[in-house]
């Protein structure tokens, strides 16, 4: 881990202060609203455009959004009964198996101060 | 053989035509019975009469073994030289018909009596190599300690 | 009459070249007898003949490796009177090789011969030397079967003698040229009694004639028996198991220099006499010689593979550790003969020459440690890898190639022979060929570990340049023939192919109606 | 001069020369440089066999330059030199070697006209990638490595076996179009199958590039699957079946991501995903389709190695790469973060960005060839790639909960690289011109239409609403510590507990015998010493009289057999 921790936010190079944004209180309810308006929008898009697709389902209002959503629920929880079956411990396949074990530290930048170009 | 006068005197006189008929055998080689080989042989003889009669040292101021050796090589020169020197008139190696060349059963006697001349000076060459080589041979143990 | 002939077309120098890769070496023989009073000078005009040499053999495997022969009649002497020189793909790729090697080894000899040899017979050495190279080179160009006994008498007489320059070293090396000087004598005289019991039964010694006149009496025990007298003669030359008796001790006690020319050309070019008299003059569909080949050759090659591989493995000295490994290899060229197939052929020729490039690196390597180290047995090489990284390293390669590892040269002829094990069908024979490739990587492994696994036994520098060039010149030849085998296998496989088409293309048409020469008569 | 020298040599050549120049600038510099040069080379290349070589009688082309292998090979360039310029900083030989020996062995292959030299790249990629796995010098990788290694040089023996069955049958090496029939052909087919990743063929690239270094997976996620996915679409475009397996491929890999802990393992199985697109591409077989196909190896090759180094950045910076013990970092690596979303929003092929305009290529080549199933797995399956590649890799690594881990940004060599590869996913998805201009085929279609931009806009909106729902709602998978196992549990766990019993068995009896037969082989050895060795009989010195004997044995022996015979 690294020793430089910026004391506070000023610290932070300036984009990184901007993006702060998204951690504040009700930053992330912005966010998720401001998608829903969006998703809104082009739901009315997809009313006004002409669609000539492969296959009449393609030509159906809303046909993508409805998909993506479903499919995104799917993989949620088909990753969650996956997971029921599939989980394990990181030492299942042996206490040195690559799955237990850290990244060696002298290979990455964290033990060595001065290496930043 | 100090006190073998007579045979001292006579091996003196012969030697000298035991050469001289190595050379009549050497040229009437290609007509008569003959050749290089035996002239060679006989051409050491004389040196071999020489030395059994004096004696080795003396034999060799006359002949020492490094002439020899040479005469030995020189010969397989003389031999192979006469090879070199037809391809160098265009025709294939030892062709005789290259020593003269509009009449090619002449240019075959040349041919012969230069190789023939080849293989006497070897034969002369080794045959004294080989008598050298076994005389002057230092026993371990000398004559007199049998 | 030759000589009768008026001659109209002079010979260019280029016409010329089938003799001058003989007459070039031989004359240079005696040269060296004449005017080598000093060292520098016969190293000199030997290496020059050898140079030449080499560059007229390049030349002549240029003209014929793509098949086709060139034929020279030595004095204007139609065949099959006359002695005529033919050059095919199969002698013109053995006349490289041997030629080829002979420029490599003699500027090692030079520093090699300088330790080992008294002053005094040094100029001695260099002609036999170059005899015994003229001999084999000889041997190889001939087109007459009796002229292939000239020549082998030659090129045997002078090896003995330069065996039995060993003797400055270590004095076995007398008795080890004498007993090769026994044994080599009753070979070469079965080979000429077998040649005489041809000549009895065709009357005639040119090799292309004679296959034209066995041809008819293949039922005749004569010329049966003639063929076992040349087989069990060559084979002696060969050092075919259990005829290999000579070779160890004339390959160990023997300069290194010696040892490196030897093992890689005499004992291919008495294979390819084999060759020659079973594929050109006797042909291959008789049924006596396939018997032969299958119940005695055959047997005895595996035998070689394997029993003088092991004896390999337990040797305690290198120089004969490479010396017995030689008999084993030899097996494989006989192997490759004995399948009597085209691919097995080729397997037999590309061997010749890459088994000779390697053990020619091994050969010398060990006479740059022998020359830096005093000897070649394992406890005074130990660790000289350190001491000498170039010479050992160069050794590394040659044993790689030895073991056969892919892009090695070793590689090649391996693959080629089992590939026509395996054509032939004889899976066994294939497997065996793996097998005691097994043994080979133990033998070598034992003198790679000794080189580099173990604290030096002494100080020592790396090999003179002299040395050092040539190993590795060697060494890459090594590498550039295991991956890049176009010369190689073109000339092999040409060689096979003029080999097993038999005689056609090797007799004169008529014979004695052809006793003249080409040129016109002229009374 | 350039155009004599097989590219692939370059690299080997860069590799040899990377071990000759000191570690540090000069080295880093030449790393980067040659690839470049690599690139310009084939990019003014002409089309042909440009260099024929014999090789016992086999006519091995060593350069078939044409459109396909020119795409392929120019992103190997590319992707090279970034992946090197990324690793600047490594001080490492090893990897310094290995990477350009992979590189040019995978770029060899691409241009590889014939089997026999597609076989000896093949295995050069297998022998030369796994060295930046065993870099990392730990114990599990140097495992994983082997078990890496065991299953690449297994995909190519079994190539090989194929090349030879194929070249008994048909007496041809030239490397073309395949029918699946006989058993030379599935040979092949399969050792293809292997290092595409198929489904249960898989699990080896899962295992292998969580295992390998910073800067060797970068490396490693550009060139081995994309040069199977090459070679299939050479050897059997328009296969069907290869439908179908890539269906299957887009699908699996999007469960294990959604709960995989190690975020380059997520990407690993998002690689899996995106290459499944690629097989439905080459499994319809039209031109069109094969455009999509190398149009989207092309992009994604940018895209994932994007995400990698940005993975990568972070595991150099804090040590740590799994989603549990991450989170929070945009604030001291925004640049990352911005990098990262990029490269998230070109797998998630939002309009703009890279992945759009090519795996739409696919899309519409699946639809329009009528397979209806296939085309809503692979749309399901666009979805599920923003849930893992979209969302999750920059969402739990650079947002979600404060980790409280405050590192440095990202070094300036690795934010170049990242930059560089951002640009090049931006502009390729804004200029998508650019790129169809050097696919295989002639590129007639328009991927910026209102209906596909706004289709594709609501699907992953709407996706993502999804996700926004589930997450406030805390019904998201959380991140936790744990493996999931795969297909490789039967090597991994199974097989070795099988093996364990049957040691056991085994050496029970190994016990009750061991002396008997260790008593036997030293019998068997000292036999030979006596008789082989030195002093043995067969290697004493014997007298000649004794060889005469021989001599005169074989002569009897030899006449007896011409004789009776």
């Amino acid at each position: 881990m690294s020793d430089h921790r910026p004391a506070t936010d000023d610290d932070l190079p300036a984009l990184g202060r901007l993006l702060t944004w998204v951690d504040r209180p009700g930053s992330g309810t912005k966010l998720f609203r401001a998608l829903g308006g969006f998703c809104a929008a082009l739901l009315v898009i997809d009313l006004l455009i002409s669609k000539h697709g492969h296959f009449h389902i393609e030509d159906v209002w809303a046909f993508y959004g409805v998909y993506g959503f479903l499919s995104f629920v799917c993989v949620i929880y088909g990753a969650k009964t996956l997971r029921f079956f599939a989980k394990r411990n990181e030492d299942y396949y042996g206490a040195q198996a690559i799955d237990r074990e850290d990244y060696p530290l002298d290979q990455t930048g964290v033990t060595k101060e001065a290496d930043d170009a | 053989m100090q006190h073998h006068i007579v045979l001292r005197v006579v091996t003196k006189l012969l030697c000298g035509l035991i050469v001289l008929f190595a050379f009549y055998v050497q040229f009437h080689g290609d007509y008569s019975p003959g050749g290089g080989f035996q002239a060679g042989v006989i051409m050491a003889v004389a040196f071999i009469a020489y030395a059994v009669v004096f004696n080795l040292e003396m034999a060799q101021k006359v002949m020492p073994a490094r002439v020899a050796h040479k005469l030995a090589a020189l010969g397989v020169l003389i031999y192979g030289g006469t090879g070199v020197v037809s391809m160098l008139f265009g025709y294939t190696f030892l062709d005789y018909g290259a020593f003269q060349p509009g009449h090619p059963s002449h240019g075959q006697h040349w041919g012969i009596l230069a190789v023939e001349l080849g293989v006497g000076v070897t034969v002369t060459g080794v045959m004294l190599t080989i008598f050298y080589a076994f005389t002057s041979r230092v026993p371990s143990i000398s004559d007199e300690e049998w | 009459m030759a000589t009768e002939s008026v001659h109209d077309v002079a010979l260019t120098l280029h016409d010329q070249l089938p003799i001058l890769q003989l007459v070039v070496p031989f004359l240079a023989a005696p040269l060296v007898m004449v005017v080598g009073a000093g060292r520098g000078v016969a190293w000199l005009i030997a290496f020059l003949a050898s140079l030449a040499a080499f560059a007229i053999s390049a030349l002549l495997l240029a003209q014929v490796i793509d098949g086709g022969f060139l034929s020279y009649q030595i004095g204007g002497w139609a065949p099959p009177l006359g002695i005529e020189y033919r050059i095919d793909a199969v002698n013109a790729f053995l006349l490289f090789l041997i030629s080829g090697v002979s420029t490599l080894v003699l500027p090692f000899a030079y520093e090699s011969v300088k330790a080992e040899i008294a002053e005094r017979n040094q100029a001695l050495f260099y002609t036999c030397y170059l005899l015994c190279f003229a001999g084999l080179l000889g041997v190889t160009i001939t087109g007459d079967a009796f002229n292939v006994f000239v020549f082998l008498e030659i090129s045997s007489l002078s090896t003995y003698a330069i065996i039995a320059a060993g003797a400055d070293r270590d004095r076995r090396a007398l008795t080890a040229a004498y007993d090769y000087l026994v044994m080599g004598t009753i070979g070469a005289t079965f080979f000429v009694i077998g040649l005489g019991l041809l000549y009895m039964m065709t009357g005639t010694l040119n090799m292309g004639d004679l296959a034209d006149r066995i041809a008819p009496q293949t039922d005749n025990r004569t010329i049966q028996a003639a063929f076992a007298f040349i087989v069990v003669g060559m084979g002696l030359k060969i050092a075919i198991y259990p005829l290999h008796l000579w070779l160890p001790n004339a390959y160990t006690y023997a300069p290194s220099a010696v040892t490196a020319f030897l093992a890689a050309t005499a004992t291919k070019v008495a294979v390819y006499v084999l060759l020659r008299f079973s594929f050109s003059v006797f042909s291959p569909g008789f049924a006596f010689e396939n018997y032969t080949y299958e119940l005695i050759i055959l047997p005895f090659a595996i035998l070689a593979m394997f029993a003088a591989s092991f004896i390999a493995i337990f040797q305690t000295d290198l120089k004969r550790m490479l010396a017995y490994s030689s008999i084993a290899q030899i097996g494989y060229m006989l192997l490759g003969l004995s399948l009597m197939n085209a691919s097995g052929l080729a397997a037999t020729m590309v061997h010749l020459f890459n088994h000779g490039i390697t053990k020619a690196v091994l050969f010398m390597g060990v006479g740059a440690l022998t020359l830096r180290a005093g000897s070649s047995f394992y406890a005074s090489i130990r660790g000289m890898g350190r001491a000498m990284p170039l010479t050992a390293a160069a050794m590394v390669v040659g044993g790689l190639s030895l073991i056969g590892v892919p892009g090695t040269a070793g590689f090649i002829s391996k693959w080629v022979l089992v590939q026509a094990a395996f054509e032939k069908g004889w899976w066994p024979v294939a497997f065996l060929i793996v097998l005691s490739s097994l043994l080979a990587v133990v033998y070598v492994w034992r003198f790679v570990e000794t080189l580099y696994l173990h604290e030096p036994a002494r100080d020592a520098a790396e090999a003179p340049l002299t040395m050092v060039v040539p190993i590795w010149i060697t060494a890459l030849a090594c590498v550039w023939f295991g991956i890049n085998t176009d010369i190689t296998m073109t000339a092999a496989n040409t060689a096979a192919e003029t080999l097993l088409s038999g005689s056609t293309g090797l007799a004169e048409p008529s014979p004695w109606t052809s006793a003249l020469p080409a040129g016109e008569a002229s009374h | 001069m350039l155009e004599s020298i097989p590219t692939a040599f370059l690299f080997f050549a860069m590799g040899l020369l990377a071990m000759a120049v000191p570690k540090g600038a000069a080295r880093s510099a030449l790393l980067v440089v040659i690839p470049l040069i690599a690139a310009w080379q084939v990019w003014t290349l002409p089309e042909g066999n440009l260099a024929p070589v014999t090789f016992f009688g086999l006519d091995l082309e060593l350069m078939r330059v044409d459109r396909l292998s020119r795409v392929f090979g120019l992103i190997f360039c590319l992707i090279a030199a970034l992946g090197n310029l990324y690793a600047w900083h490594l001080k490492d030989t090893v990897q310094q070697v290995a990477a350009p020996l992979y590189a040019g062995s995978a770029i060899g292959a691409v241009f590889a006209g014939d089997l026999v030299t597609l076989f000896f790249y093949w295995e050069g990629t297998a022998i030369a990638s796994v060295f930046l796995i065993w870099a990392r010098r730990t114990l599990g990788a140097y495992n994983t490595g082997l078990r890496y290694l065991i299953i690449q040089v297994g995909s190519g023996v079994i190539l090989m076996a194929g090349i030879a069955l194929l070249y008994a049958e048909t007496g041809s090496i030239a490397f073309d179009r395949m029918t699946l029939g006989s058993l030379g052909t599935w040979c092949i087919f399969f050792a293809f199958g292997i290092k595409c990743a198929f489904p249960l063929l898989h699990n080896w690239l899962q295992d292998a590039y969580p295992a390998a270094t910073i800067t060797g997976t970068v490396v490693l996620s550009a060139f081995t699957t994309k040069l199977a996915v090459y070679a299939l679409a050479r050897g059997f475009a328009g296969t069907e079946i290869l439908i179908y397996i890539g269906a299957i491929m887009t699908l699996f890999p999007i469960f294990f991501a959604e709960i995989e802990n190690d975020m380059r393992r997520v990407l690993s199985y998002s690689l899996n995903n995106q290459l499944g697109f690629m097989v439905v591409g080459i499994g319809v077989g039209s031109e069109m389709a094969l455009n999509g196909t190398a149009a989207h190896a092309f992009v994604h090759i940018l895209y994932k190695a994007l995400l990698f180094m940005s993975v990568g950045a972070v595991l150099y910076r804090t040590g740590k790469v799994k989603a549990s013990e991450l989170g929070g970092l945009y604030r001291t690596m925004p640049l990352t973060a911005t990098f990262c979303l990029v490269g998230a929003a070109s797998i998630s092929a939002f309009p703009l960005f890279s992945g759009f305009i090519a795996k739409a290529l696919i899309l519409d080549q699946a639809a329009a060839h009528h397979h209806a199933i296939v085309w809503g797995a692979l749309v399901f399956a666009s979805a599920g790639v923003l849930s893992h590649s979209g969302i999750k890799i920059p969402f739990f690594t650079f947002f979600a909960h404060d980790s409280g881990m405050r590192p440095k940004e990202a070094p300036t060599h690795m934010l170049i690289a990242m930059g560089i590869t951002a640009f090049l996913c931006i502009f390729i998805g804004v200029f998508p011109g650019t790129l169809y201009a050097i696919l295989p085929y002639e590129v007639d279609y328009h991927p910026y239409t209102a209906a596909h931009v706004v289709g594709q806009l609501l699907l992953l909106c709407f996706a993502l609403l999804a996700f926004g729902v589930l997450y406030r709602t805390g019904r998201h998978p959380a991140e936790i510590r744990c493996i999931n196992v795969d297909s490789d549990v039967i090597y991994r766990k199974a097989a070795p507990s099988v093996v364990h019993i049957a040691a056991r068995a085994i050496s029970a009896i190994w016990q009750a015998h061991a002396g008997f037969w260790m008593r036997k082989t030293d019998l068997v050895l000292r036999g030979l010493y006596a008789s082989h060795g030195p002093e043995g009989r067969m290697a004493r010195v014997w007298p000649t009289g004794a060889m005469v004997l021989w001599i005169a044995i074989l002569l009897g022996v030899t006449l007896a057999v011409i004789f009776v015979t």
